[in-house]
């Protein structure tokens, strides 16, 4: 009997049922909060042919960038891209497509695909190459485009800690997408820094209640940082 | 003399006001936060997902986790709060941050402003831009006037693919502080030494320059 | 005999499996609760923003910040979490709880449900009962099978004001167990000792029925 | 200089600019998490007219049906109502307009209020009595009705506890619809049980960021209980 009991043990539990051509949406901004283990499972996997909604796309050698290496990556949808130069050449090669999307809009489609909004409108883009092709309605005087949501096979977060039954925190800005990711997916993997016991998290501030969760799985994390920056 | 990156940040910066909530973009906005007039407290948002952003940290406190929008380690000062990104967007598109600071490759007057895609050139993305220049109502824009080539960023129309439509009001650059309104550039201040003539003919818009023009003054 | 009240609770339980997310409406629905069978867990969501309901308080365990959407005091149990009404909707109109219970007025072979309204009557409203039913993909709902004036709720098309149109695939009442497919009324189960006759007398909408038909079992 | 210091320490001027005809969102579910202190303020100023978004309307003496008492309502718009004899009579005789809003759907109007969504689709209320009137479109097969949002003169919310710099954490199911009402305010009056220093509130669990709210007092509550309901 399973029960609530979400935590699996091994990657291959973790991603059981990914398969090529799927779709999955992916938590993190930057270098920062990103599902390290999940996204080295899928380059062990190799699958093909993916479509993945995050903010960004890693770096060469590091975080989704890896996936480039045997392209696997058929479509990035992303704010901003091209950190890596891997990227861009298979971007100019035609091997890749994005489909560049508003940071603010890419969370809500994420946020509205995981509460069965199916399409909003909002200002941003209006008038500019992002609103092309999309209806424009007007409310209050104001222009808007419409936009639909998203939704993953998978999802892949990462959290802080998670309690068994899949509630999970996040610390500081590793939070940034991974909230979203975790409504939007068929099958929501979180992989964490800790796993605790239900009711060891405070259940006024669990960031991600565990209804949204299918798998949770110890993770360990490198956390490379993208542009370390002191002051003296 | 043409201002200084340093010298725009510093005029930008006397636009600030008491209890101002800020976004700042990449380049020159960042060195706003540097010029902050002694008196008014002004609080960051960075818009991965942090309202409160403090000084980068020292080498020993850099936490990976803590980083902001330019992809950066921060710090947070003490009453910062933490949020997702669908909730950051939510403030900045529902018109909750007072004070958006956003560099621009153009702006016409029209207010529109292209500021992210080149055509021919490799597009890397808008990141939070559209976002920040369709939620603000109060922003401001840095850039130089004119490119090396002595081209003007100052159009009827821009060239560029836009960013955002009709939204931009404020621009401060290496020349001038211009604002748009009713369809024009209206000259408001010229950098010290530079005379009207050498902005109006760095103008590709139309603009109207008022009786008397201060020098800005640092 | 036609059910009782915790009997038709009861029957719906049987329904729950191992690992559900459950919200339960006012009434009957809530009585479900009681009936979990044995070796499984479910966990229920209160719309007003609590998942891992447990039950009611002792008195001297009161707290009135502690509430369910019935507006009964309740408790938390272990493992539980507390969010928003937004957040509890995104979870309600997104497809994540996995079996919601509610009464009505009245079904029909389309799966349309009316449960809020009576014409004429004050209507105090809908409560969560649209979004409930619009988003769950896996609803019971529990009635009687008529009126007290003999009067058949199972219609061929509601008479009254929906809830929701379309989505409504099984209901359990006094007499029956009832699955609605292409555009009928499916005889699953009767209550003990009640016949099919008296089921298809009192069912006004198309019914089919099959060769047998198990009486329930308690 | 005022900073962000948003302490104010009368109800005059935690309600000042509250005018006759104007729009409220307030939190509250039932009486759980009603910002008691600010509706008695509304009832001593004696605003009229008053447009008033909130899930319920209190009960007679207590909570928003307090405002009825001197019809100082001329608009509900909420999902359940009527708990209330005074209620009921005002409406049957005219005096009182009902919008009734499902649950949900109030919850996430006033959510795209605060974040700048003038209209989304749902399915909620599709082929009812709330869908009369609204735009149809189909989504991926299925129909949904367009929704707007709803943003108000000001919000009232209740929180637990917030710092002074409008940071606010909820207790229990006492946040329900506060923190949306936070956002959607032009003008957004939080009462709290404690006010603290900035920092003392952990900056990873703030539900409400100060970011929406423009004015804290310190109140003091009843909490009265809808329905004491005990186990043995």
């Amino acid at each position: 009997m399973a029960g609530f009991n979400k935590v699996v043990n091994t990657y291959d539990e973790a991603l059981a049922g990914l398969t090529d051509g799927m779709t999955i949406i992916a938590g993190g901004f930057g270098l920062c909060g990103i599902p390290e283990g999940l996204i080295a499972q899928i380059k062990k996997m190799g699958t093909k042919q993916l479509t993945i909604a995050s903010n960004n796309c890693g770096v060469d050698g590091f975080g989704l960038g890896i996936l480039l290496e045997d392209r696997q990556i058929k479509k990035m949808i992303s704010s901003y891209v091209g950190e890596n130069e891997l990227f861009e050449r298979q971007l100019l090669s035609g091997e890749l497509e994005v489909e560049l999307t508003p940071q603010g809009t890419l969370a809500e489609k994420i946020r509205a695909g995981g509460a069965g909004i199916p399409a909003f409108y909002t200002a941003t883009g209006y008038g500019t190459p992002v609103g092309e092709g999309k209806e424009v309605r007007v409310f209050n005087g104001r222009s808007y485009i419409l936009e639909e949501s998203i939704t993953g096979d998978f999802a892949l977060v990462k959290g802080w800690k998670a309690d068994t039954y899949g509630n999970v925190i996040y610390r500081h800005t590793a939070m940034n997408f991974n909230p979203m990711a975790a409504t939007a997916g068929k099958i929501t993997v979180v992989e964490v820094e800790e796993i605790v016991q239900p009711g060891e998290l405070d259940m006024d501030h669990i960031h991600t209640p565990g209804i949204y969760v299918d798998r949770v799985i110890l993770g360990s994390f490198e956390k490379r940082i993208e542009r370390r920056t002191v002051s003296q | 003399m043409s201002l200084s990156r340093e010298q725009i940040a510093q005029r930008v910066a006397r636009e600030l006001k008491d209890g101002y909530y800020v976004n700042l973009g990449i380049g020159i906005p960042t060195l706003v936060a540097n010029y902050i007039p002694p008196g008014i407290e002004v609080m960051l948002q960075s818009e991965n997902g942090l309202l409160g952003m403090g000084p980068f940290p020292t080498a020993d406190k850099i936490d990976a986790d803590m980083i902001n929008a330019g992809k950066q380690t921060v710090t947070a000062i003490k009453g910062a709060s933490i949020f997702s990104s669908a909730e950051s967007f939510a403030m900045i598109r529902g018109g909750h941050v007072h004070f958006t600071v956003l560099g621009a490759f153009e702006v016409d007057v029209e207010g529109n402003i292209a500021s992210w895609m080149i055509p021919g050139k490799l597009v890397k993305g808008m990141g939070g831009a559209m976002d920040l220049v369709a939620g603000a109502h109060n922003i401001i824009v840095t850039m130089t006037h004119a490119s090396k080539d002595g081209e003007s960023k100052l159009l009827t129309r821009c060239s560029l693919p836009l960013t955002g439509a009709g939204c931009i009001k404020k621009v401060v650059t290496d020349l001038a502080y211009v604002e748009i309104r009713e369809g024009k550039f209206w000259l408001l201040e010229r950098a010290p030494g530079v005379s009207v003539d050498t902005i109006v003919k760095l103008t590709a818009g139309p603009i109207v320059v008022p009786e008397v023009v201060p020098e800005m003054c640092f």
